[in-house]
């Protein structure tokens, strides 16, 4: 009998793999989502750097933003919306937990973050708006 | 399917860790802060003057809030740059040296910018 | 009891389509439909036996427990890695696809080639690397309830390989150590008996290890024993930075490591 | 010419006791070289499986006279009283040894190995890792044979003979599954360590890889197979699919009951209906009695009708959900996915099915066989230790302790051995071996392998099931002697070198075939009844004729010849066995 060593490898996909099933579409939006964390950071480190520049600059600045780029800022919200939605359903993978021997169960360490979010957010809020009144 | 060997040592933790910290960072404030700056005023949400030059100004003069906005922006762009350069690599982009390099470069430029701004 | 298994139950006349390559004859492979009067209680490898017994006998694929422990029967079925003896034909559709698991080399028909996985596995040291190995009379270590817990989940593995199929980081990188090996190297980590972390993370987090996972978690999501890799190889991540990061802070501790014996008896 | 491979031992089979004897050669005497042979990648072999547990004294007030005596008891008297005593002593050093290897042992608060309580035993001895005892030992083992590099694995081939001269096994010829090559592994000492042969049954909880092929390679190279009769059903099999409930699941209190919710087994001599809890209960009455009370409650019509055939309930709701999680997830799991049953809700529906083969390849208790150089361990061999009825949870520790033997006899043998043979005979023998395969490959028949496969399955269900008559017994010979001569008429469709398992498929019926004549001429012999082994013609246990060990030698296309030896009684008299809630 003769010897025979004709593997078959199958070429990935190697663009489009992700549009294949739903888990790695949601992954690809997910590390997509990263472009737009990294548009808003630029966006406010410019503006901090027109704030150095002085007044005109920061209200140009500004205006610019909330008068003319205002749709990139709901795609970028929706993104990282999602980024922090998607980052805090994995969290039990990462930090499991243990109280007194047993694990604590997924969904309240998914809870907790969620909960450390929405105080976070109303925080910050609460800070900006009130803050800085005197 | 082969281990191919001899295997490196990674060096991936200095920058994972940046990226990790990044991400937590950005998660939990991140929606907030863009609600907040970009669309409230658009939205009519808040009103502009809450965010005029003297009143942004003034709180940045506190040296506390000028070194959170700092670490805030710091470990985010560092995740980006990080995430951006897997996410091509997800997407069929094969010159991981090249992308890194890029990437890393943005993320290290928005930083010295960062420093000049707020320094 | 043949007879009982083919007695009063309803059937369905199911088309399944199944991947075949033979390499003594096939450039490449290419699909193959069959006609299944699959009864209610099937699995989908009670389908293919029929198929091998009934209408093909050339058709060739792995399997023996048929109770989802022995991982020799993992398939794509319908572009979805699967325990062929753990998926039931009434959750399916009328028209099966199956084709062998994904990002494996096609050796013939369903059987695809394992030898880079096995090589995997054992590349992260999967066995007790003991501080000082006890003599029998010794006795049994203390291993209390909740140290058990700890590592447990990650003995469940099966090797089915079905986390290697949805892996999308092992599709774009064929060299990744993959996500069974690294959740095995975990599992003894994490042993209150076993003391060889250090030499395990040179696999583990090596250029082919843990920093090759973007975290999809695909790999948790399709396997059948809820190992959960993913969470695995997140955890392997979080302690081989706070080691690294030791390394830098703490010189001399590196020093050590170089003379304590590697591999035990190897 | 033959590819020809050398190595010190060759050990066919990678399951529990291959993997044991294996890793026992590579610590004992690292400069020998071990080939390491099996059908399938280790952790697919049907150690895999076992749920339960393993027995070895572990508890203070137990002690090695209560399992010496529970297993010679739960036996039937039929074993081998000197191989039961080293078997119970090895026991804990074994299982300890695993310990020590990583085997995750579930635990008592106090952090020392647990046990649970099984079928015929007097005190709770079983070690267990929940109910995947065998998947962890079988990973375990496998696992930690990695650690040497002086295993060679040879996974997926399938070996087909031993060569033999003049008393003496110099090695096996066996087939590269992925190239179609038939390679000849030459060998100082060879072990086998293949397994059962529960596939010869229709209804069985074993694995499609339970073929019988080591037991058939021993047999048609002149070592007779021992005890064949003895084929042990397990009480408690989803009907269906055959998969095991374990008996763990009745260790934990599980009870059964028939279609009025009545506890049959109270009506079998086999205790009172204790409530719960006990320690010592009429559902833990050996195995080959509880699946004979099945048998019975279905001739009075007291069965439950399922869509898969008569079944009895083993009701595990009492025990509830928290504890059923923590001892039984495999059962749970299991129960809700292939009979849609929640057993925290429900009860299970259970039947017998055949489960283990008491006999096997002849072996002393040095896990030698007659021909020289050749070890046996496992459930291919017979020792024996399980006599007539096999004890719940010996069988994983049998293949500890006589896997971790079988090496170390194979070992010294290898090492000591200096044989004057003919090098080309032995060649010849193994290209004679190869040519034989390609006979039966490029043959065109006109029988098919599913179909005789079929006929032998139903043969040996009818005639050498639970219940067995000298009519069905013969009808059984007869056709089995028929099937082999059809089976020289086989053809194979797919011509193929690589995978083929049509090939594979009908060299395991070669084997399962030659098994199968053993069990039913062995059976036809013994003319009593004892353990699993029970004949309505002959009700009793007959000591004066039977307290023997049948031996069946291959007689090629002819029926085997059958010896007989005696039992070696050490010190357990034979007594009238007492059951479950009955002993003291």
């Amino acid at each position: 009998m003769k010897l025979t060593n004709g593997n078959y490898v199958r070429p990935p996909a190697r663009y489009s793999w992700w549009l294949r099933q739903g888990r790695y579409f949601r992954y690809m939006m997910r590390e997509l989502s990263s472009l737009f964390v990294g548009i808003f950071s630029i966006i406010m480190i410019c503006g901090l750097y027109q704030l150095s520049q002085g007044e005109a600059q920061f209200t140009a600045f500004t205006s610019s933003l909330w008068n003319n780029f205002w749709w990139l800022s709901v795609i970028t919200f929706l993104f990282v919306t999602y980024h922090s939605y998607s980052w805090f359903i994995v969290t039990p993978k990462a930090m499991p937990l243990r109280f007194s021997g047993k694990k604590v169960a997924p969904w309240i360490i998914i809870g907790a973050h969620m909960i450390l979010w929405l105080i976070c957010s109303i925080f910050i809020w609460f800070i900006f708006t009130n803050g800085g009144a005197q | 399917m082969n281990v191919k060997l001899p295997l490196k040592a990674s060096n991936k933790p200095i920058i994972w860790s940046l990226f990790a910290a990044g991400g937590t960072v950005t998660a939990l404030l991140f929606p907030a802060l863009i609600l907040l700056f970009a669309l409230a005023v658009p939205f009519g949400l808040l009103p502009a003057e809450l965010f005029s030059y003297d009143r942004i100004q003034g709180m940045l003069d506190n040296t506390f809030i000028k070194l959170i906005v700092f670490a805030l922006l710091f470990l985010s762009i560092w995740h980006a740059a990080h995430r951006m350069r897997i996410t091509a690599h997800d997407f069929g982009i094969r010159a991981d040296g090249f992308i890194a390099f890029l990437f890393y470069s943005i993320a290290l430029l928005a930083t010295i910018l960062l420093v000049i701004a707020l320094f | 009891m043949s007879d009982v298994k083919t007695s009063q139950k309803s059937v369905r006349q199911v088309e399944i389509e199944i991947l075949r390559y033979n390499p003594d004859t096939d450039e490449k492979p290419y699909f193959q439909t069959y006609q299944v009067p699959c009864q209610e209680e099937w699995v989908i490898l009670d389908a293919v036996n029929y198929i091998k017994d009934n209408l093909d006998r050339s058709l060739s694929y792995r399997w023996s427990c048929h109770m989802a422990v022995c991982g020799s029967c993992g398939m794509m079925v319908n572009g979805e890695p699967t325990l062929s003896c753990h998926a039931f034909v009434r959750d399916m559709p009328d028209k099966i696809t199956i084709e062998p698991l994904e990002n494996f080399p096609i050796a013939r028909d369903l059987i695809v080639d394992m030898d880079g996985f096995v090589e995997k596995l054992s590349s992260v040291k999967p066995y007790i690397n003991a501080a000082e190995e006890k003599t029998v009379e010794q006795g049994t270590y203390q291993q209390l309830p909740e140290q058990l817990q700890l590592y447990k989940q990650y003995t469940q593995c099966i090797n089915c390989m079905l986390c290697y199929s949805a892996c999308p980081q092992m599709a774009l990188n064929d060299g990744f150590v993959g996500p069974a090996a690294l959740a095995l190297a975990h599992r003894y980590n994490l042993d209150s008996r076993d003391k060889g972390r250090e030499v395990r993370e040179d696999v583990v987090a090596s250029n082919a290890g843990i920093w090759e996972c973007s975290f999809v978690g695909a790999c948790s999501e399709v396997c059948p024993k809820h190992v959960d890799p993913a969470a695995a190889i997140q955890q392997t991540k979080i302690a081989a930075t706070g080691d690294y990061f030791k390394k830098f802070l703490m010189p001399w501790k590196n020093a050590q490591k170089g003379q304590a014996p590697e591999g035990g008896d190897q | 010419m033959l590819n020809k491979i050398n190595s010190d031992v060759v050990i066919i089979g990678a399951g529990g006791a291959g993997l044991r004897a294996a890793i026992e050669i590579a610590r004992s005497q690292p400069d020998l070289s071990i080939a390491l042979l099996s059908k399938v990648y280790p952790m697919r072999s049907h150690t895999v499986a076992a749920e339960g547990g393993a027995a070895g004294v572990a508890k203070d007030e137990d002690s090695f006279d209560n399992h010496f005596n529970d297993t010679v008891a739960g036996g039937d008297w039929l074993c081998d009283q000197d191989a039961v005593e080293y078997f119970i002593h090895q026991a804990p050093k074994e299982l300890t040894q695993m310990e020590h290897w990583g085997c995750p042992w579930s635990r008592t608060k106090e952090g020392k190995v647990a046990v649970r309580p099984f079928g015929g035993m007097k005190v709770e001895r079983t070690w267990y890792a929940a109910d995947k005892t065998g998947f962890h030992m079988l990973h375990t083992l496998f696992q930690t044979s990695l650690k040497y590099p002086g295993i060679k694995r040879y996974d997926e081939y399938y070996s087909i003979d031993l060569i033999s001269e003049n008393g003496q096994c110099y090695g096996v010829t066996a087939l590269d599954m992925r190239t179609g090559q038939i390679k000849f592994f030459r060998a100082k000492s060879v072990i086998i360590a293949t397994g059962g042969a529960g596939r010869v049954f229709p209804f069985t909880t074993n694995g499609a890889i339970k073929t019988g092929d080591g037991m058939a390679m021993a047999y048609r190279a002149g070592v007779p197979l021992k005890d064949m009769e003895f084929v042990q059903y397990h009480p408690t099999g989803l009907p269906g699919t055959g998969i095991l409930i374990t008996e763990g699941s009745r260790g934990e209190g599980g009870l059964l009951v028939n279609k009025n919710n009545y506890r049959y087994l109270q009506d079998y001599n086999l205790g009172p209906p204790d409530p719960w809890p006990r320690k010592k209960a009429m559902e833990l009455g050996p195995r080959d009695r509880l699946s004979q009370a099945f048998w019975q409650e279905q001739q009075k019509g007291n069965t439950i009708q399922t869509p898969f055939g008569d079944a009895v309930h083993l009701d595990l709701r009492h025990l509830g959900e928290e504890k059923i999680n923590e001892r039984l997830p495999m059962v749970r799991e299991l129960a809700i996915n292939y009979m849609g049953v929640d057993p925290v809700h429900e009860p299970i529906p259970v039947r017998p099915v055949v489960h283990y083969t008491m006999g096997g390849i002849d072996t002393d208790i040095e896990a030698a066989t007659r021909l020289k150089g050749l070890y046996a361990a496992g459930e291919c061999a017979c020792v024996s230790i399980n006599g007539a009825n096999r004890l719940g949870s010996n069988s994983l520790t049998e293949l500890l302790v006589f896997g971790s033997k079988a090496g170390a006899n194979a070992a010294e043998f290898a090492s000591k051995t200096s044989e004057q043979v003919d090098e080309a005979l032995l060649e010849n023998m193994a290209k004679q071996s190869a040519d034989k395969v390609a006979q039966l490959f490029h043959h065109q028949g006109k029988e098919t392998i599913p179909g005789l496969r079929n006929e032998m399955n139903t043969i040996m269900e009818a005639g050498a099931g639970i219940y067995r008559t000298e009519s069905s017994l013969k009808d059984a010979v007869n056709q089995l002697t028929q099937l082999k001569s059809r089976f020289a008429d086989i053809e194979l469709t797919d011509k193929s070198n690589v995978y083929n398992t049509d090939l594979i498929q009908a060299l395991e019926l070669g084997s399962m075939i030659d098994v199968a004549r053993a069990m039913a001429v062995s059976a036809l012999n013994r003319q009593e009844s004892r353990g699993s082994h029970q004949r309505l013609d002959y009700v009793e246990r007959d000591d004066k004729n039977f307290l023997r060990h049948t031996l069946a030698t291959f007689a090629g296309d002819d029926n085997p010849t059958i010896d007989y030896r005696d039992v070696v009684i050490t010190k357990s008299q034979p007594a009238e066995r007492v059951y479950g809630g009955e002993s003291k």
